[in-house]
């Protein structure tokens, strides 16, 4: 066991701390939150100049454009963008961490040669076309169907919680392609997303916001050869999909997590009551002291993962019980806030000197989703019990 | 001995809730996001109801109940959302001339609240403050406010004060004004309960719909469990909040100020791991601005730090029980 | 909603703390734990004294030698009795608490004027002959066969968790008289405990006890009149018995928690680290303030519970509620404990001045049982979400 | 960076798992209540399996690991429930001469401890002493001991010193004393993450087995789902354990004390909540003397004090974090 770096990771850190140094600074003003034209140019802009000075897709294959790196490296650009602030990765989101690492695995040779330079270099944005109202936790049950009409396929149905799909160019689509099977009847499309048929009407969340939209598609005609794999065998690619979200998806996530504990430590001592700060009193302390301990702990499981991952090649489903605890832990966290902020949390605004307080109160709101999104933790903990501790499934 | 409701208590009960289901429909409440948090037809109506007047005796214009009756009638607007300083008028009847006829609307705070976080600044008339000393009234017009946005629920509208506060014209001495500050917590944690009781509802309600897997997910064993302890969490706080009611009325069966931290403590922490659940168990659907779900969850962060947070009263009941 | 106790109820309360600080003193020095036979002897010569002054089965009618007096007077004398270290009911704990209900409510007029009294009068010890090595949680799936030969049942089969075995004269035992139903098919007896082929060996529990039995039965003859209610009717009689475990059993019990919370601020008081004492913790205060608070929540919801009982005569499905929420409360409590005292938790003894040290470390132990005995916290839940909240059934 | 065990490792871990297995069955813990807690024999062969000498120099006659590899033989040690002053005459290796060869029997306290609490009072040879001025030795028969019965642990016996500790003979200074103290911490969090995967799996082949209502019971969400919790815990708690250990061999990588801090409190927690679990699991057989789970429980109670508690390392780590 070495957690050392190596010389050369050493180096990459000191080398990617002084770029981001210098070029944070010169960034132009973030656009506002519902703008998503301006938002799409303001984040594919970052992927670019990311590209550019070589940190587009550290441990992607050098021959589509990635550093070819290894997944310490990556670690290390995941800790050093996260702890300097830079840009987040936005509506490159789906393309980086879902669909690239997807049609990396599972597509052909023009496929990977076309799309992985292109979401690389900031020029394509993709949106996940996977639930649907029906299919939330149980997505193989999904209806949107698709049926081959010569070299196309004629979808019709309705996705939803479909990030982005207001700026992108392509979907990663799950449609039934036969309806007499359940997980055996589905396939994975690249559907690009300026058909005629397809009509996008943006969800409001918890907080507002609008990044999600449900998709409706009305005999959209996607070519056959958009197809990735084989037809009938898009679940079996989709798992590969989760694999990846479920492996070391979660990094930057831990890293904003561990930066919100240190940031609640310095709210902490912004807040006065009883004429002292809150920092001093010995409950939050223990408290925080606790989340920063399994905090470590959890970035220390992580490093074992990575080192797992690196050596078999596939992340294991270690990353059920990353997203289990650190989902957890991040709303625990975002809890104490609320208790700390006694009524300064009325606010999604910082409360005059409190700064911060709003953006946990955000936060609190916002990570509802964690315990949700991307296998409920319900799900979660069936994938630890039935895959990892091998209990009989549910019946 | 006979800690059940009498057939009066009943009455008014289901009398409140067929009120708000009427007049206070989700959409109505809203509706009120539009205009800070208040709508001053309903606001009457409200009062006509008796919500300010509850206590307020008989001769003085008031209906002459007790707070055992008040409780009641907070946890119905607990339950239906329904927005407003609610507590903060009901304590003000017969201290602000207009508060019990619903003319005048009366928000407050606590003069040692460090965050000067003021709520309804745009449509409320006046100021409560308690302190040490007594209460104090002062116009909402005269305070320096900056705007606070977005509110963390968005029919609670809030506002920051930019200046100490004013010492405000007296309207009650300190005695009769820390009995209504515990009268506030008692009712808070009335609507406290409400809530949780209904995102319970609303939480059951989906999951006996909502169908994943070929089956009802409430179905689920790790779904029924959640909400066994939804439920169990409210029926415990409600034994809390009701005997907080009756023992404001009757001091003798009881400590005032145990009987409310247990309550505010209790109901405090069942509205907010409840309506935290009830997000769970929508899923993604818990998570749109379109399902009550957040709304019930925002209340409840509101209502919970209202009147002493739960870490304030679980300290005072290690002292009030223990000293 | 009236909290007032009535001047009879005023009277009751003082006549009865007069009489336990008259009589209590007087007691003879409790048994050795394991001692089973003095510890009979004992726990029914107080069981006796409650009889002759008129305390026991409160809430018994006056025709069995009991009382006669409403449940809020049952409240009290449970209150009164716990808060003055009045003896545990002990060894008359099946037959106050379980059997004689069953019995009162289901049992014939022969049955009741025989057992009812000797009960009271503290005569009869009960056991429970209901659980069984393959049928815990599935009780209904009991084994112990019994078949009718001529006037008799005869009995083969095993029982286990048989509290007081060892000196009980009679076990409400639950038998299978037909193998081709489950829940019909079962027969509550009252079995004479000196019946041939009754075997006796007693459980080590965790904490190193004997109080729990395995009990053998090899063709033991139970007369047919030995029968309460119909044969195959058990199952329903069964369920009487839990709903009166489920519904104002636990009272004593929580008596018993809210004293131990204040023996925990004792104990708190008598810990010294970094020169204050742990009750001087902040955290700790908190801790205890807030379980002081759900426990006065919780027995406000007893009262709530009993006046519902007082008026429709049966307790209800509240009690799993109760249940849940006490033992766990009192775990948390006792685990409390356990941090508070660091190394002083390494005995079951008092350490040095930390009086009660051992008996929280005991407790710590004992109430891993709360969870598991009569309905374990899942079947709790289980029972709250499907008959409360009208969840659809398990499949 | 590999933070996976090498080849070497996992010899020594598949090593100390099988002699474990083999030599401290389950039959032969319980045995050693009525010795004491120390069966002399094994002691003397757990000494010449390197447990004591582990860490210490080759040229003294240790095998010359390092902390890191420790800690995976004392997850051995915690998983098998080996019980005595293992970790404590570990650390005496080299100070306190027979402590590595199993001849002498080392237990040890914080002079600091107010409770006093000694284990294994009629069986250890020396009790080592830590404090802020270095590590001191002292006979056990030179101790003014009464007896405590019956010990949390039945494989663990205590007593309570009834006089003020002696001074004892120094062995250490306060820097080294110091580093002591942690790599305590870290191979009693060795021992914890042990036991809390060996609970796991005890809870796990029992719900596989164990049938109620037709169904073996780990098909059940809810003890499903209590299991999942506890590989959840295990396995971050295994992720700080083994950091601890690399980084009390190599300071460079990060500051030791948080390093032991995130340790001793995951796997604490892990310990104790798994235990508690498994027990629940199990049902009424987990309340009996018969089933291990009571022993698992019991020794995690144990550990957990040990070396400083949960919250001692929570305040720890938030000093150490955040000042």
């Amino acid at each position: 066991m070495d957690l050392r770096y190596s010389e050369s990771d050493l180096a990459f850190r000191a080398e990617l701390r002084s770029w981001l140094a210098d070029v944070l600074p010169t960034l132009p003003p973030k656009p506002a939150p519902d703008d998503w034209p301006a938002r799409r140019d303001w984040d594919t802009g970052w992927q670019r100049q990311l590209f550019e000075a070589g940190y587009a897709g550290i441990n992607w294959p050098k021959e589509y454009g990635g550093r070819g790196a290894t997944l310490t490296e990556q670690l290390i650009y995941l800790e050093e963008t996260t702890r300097a602030g830079a840009p987040y990765i936005g509506v490159n989101f789906v393309g980086m961490l879902h669909a690239g690492p997807t049609v990396m695995a599972e597509a052909s040779e023009e496929q990977k040669a076309f799309h992985l330079p292109r979401i690389l270099r900031g020029e394509e944005v993709w949106c996940q076309g996977f639930s649907e109202p029906g299919a939330g936790s149980d997505l193989a049950s999904l209806s949107c169907k698709a049926f081959r009409d010569g070299d196309h396929y004629v979808v019709t149905g309705q996705k939803i919680w479909t990030s982005f799909a207001q700026v992108a160019d392509w979907c990663e689509l799950l449609v039934r392609t036969d309806a007499s099977s359940k997980h055996k009847g589905i396939t994975w499309l690249i559907c690009p997303m300026d058909l005629p048929g397809i009509e996008i009407r943006p969800l409001r969340t918890i907080v507002g916001s609008s990044e999600f939209s449900e998709v409706f598609f009305d005999e959209v005609r996607v070519p056959v050869s958009q197809r990735v794999g084989d037809e009938n065998d898009g679940w079996r690619i989709a798992m590969v999909t989760f694999s990846f979200e479920r492996g070391t998806g979660f990094i930057s996530d831990l890293v904003e997590t561990d930066k919100m504990i240190s940031e609640l430590v310095e709210l902490a001592k912004r807040v006065t009551r009883k004429g002292a700060t809150a920092w001093d009193d010995v409950a939050l302390r223990r408290e925080i002291g606790q989340m920063q301990a399994q905090m470590d702990a959890l970035w220390a499981m992580t490093k074992r993962n990575l080192a797992q991952a690196e050596r078999n090649g596939v992340p294991g489903v270690g990353g059920s019980v990353v997203k289990l605890y650190y989902s957890e832990l991040f709303q625990r966290l975002t809890d104490v806030a609320m208790r700390l902020l006694e009524r300064a949390s009325l606010s999604r605004d910082d409360v005059g000197q409190l700064v911060g307080s709003g953006s946990f109160v955000e936060e609190r709101l916002r990570s509802t989703s964690f315990t949700i999104a991307a296998g409920t933790s319900q799900i979660q903990r069936n994938i630890v019990a039935e895959r990892i501790l091998g209990l009989p499934k549910d019946r | 001995m006979d800690f059940e409701l009498t057939d009066d208590q009943i009455a008014l009960q289901e009398g409140l809730r067929s009120f708000c289901s009427g007049r206070f429909p989700i959409e109505v409440v809203r509706a009120v996001e539009a205009t800070g948090g208040i709508d001053r037809d309903r606001w009457r109506e409200l009062a006509d109801m008796g919500t300010f007047a509850l206590r307020l005796a008989e001769d003085a214009g008031g209906v002459g109940l007790g707070t055992a009756d008040a409780v009641l009638a907070f946890e119905e607007l607990g339950r239906a959302l329904v927005p407003g300083p609610l507590v903060w008028t009901h304590l003000a009847a017969g201290l602000v001339d207009g508060a019990a006829t619903g003319e005048v609307v009366v928000t407050g705070i606590e003069r040692d609240d460090a965050s000067g976080v003021i709520e309804f600044p745009a449509t409320a008339d006046v100021l409560l403050i308690l302190d040490t000393d007594g209460a104090w009234r002062v116009d909402v017009a005269d305070l320096a406010l900056a705007p606070l946005d977005p509110p963390l629920d968005p029919l609670t509208p809030v506002a920051r004060l930019t200046a100490p506060l004013p010492q405000g014209a007296k309207v009650l001495d300190a005695g009769p004004a820390a009995e209504l500050r515990l009268t506030g917590a008692a009712l808070t944690a009335g609507q406290l309960l409400g809530i949780s009781t209904a995102t319970t509802d609303l939480a059951v309600a989906f999951a006996k719909e909502r169908v994943q897997f070929d089956r009802p997910i409430g179905q689920f064993q790790a779904l029924k469990h959640l909400m066994a302890d939804m439920l169990t969490r409210s029926e415990v706080a409600r034994g809390a909040v009701y005997a907080a009611g009756v023992t404001v009325d009757d001091p003798e069966v009881g400590p005032v100020a145990r009987a409310v931290a247990a309550a505010k403590l209790t109901a405090g922490e069942a509205a907010v791991e409840n309506t935290k659940t009830c997000v769970q168990v929508h899923g993604g659907m818990g998570y749109t601005w379109e399902v009550d779900a957040h709304l019930q969850l925002k209340r409840a962060y509101v209502l919970d730090a209202a009147f002493g947070g739960r870490e304030h009263w679980a300290e005072a009941m290690a002292d009030l029980a223990f000293t």
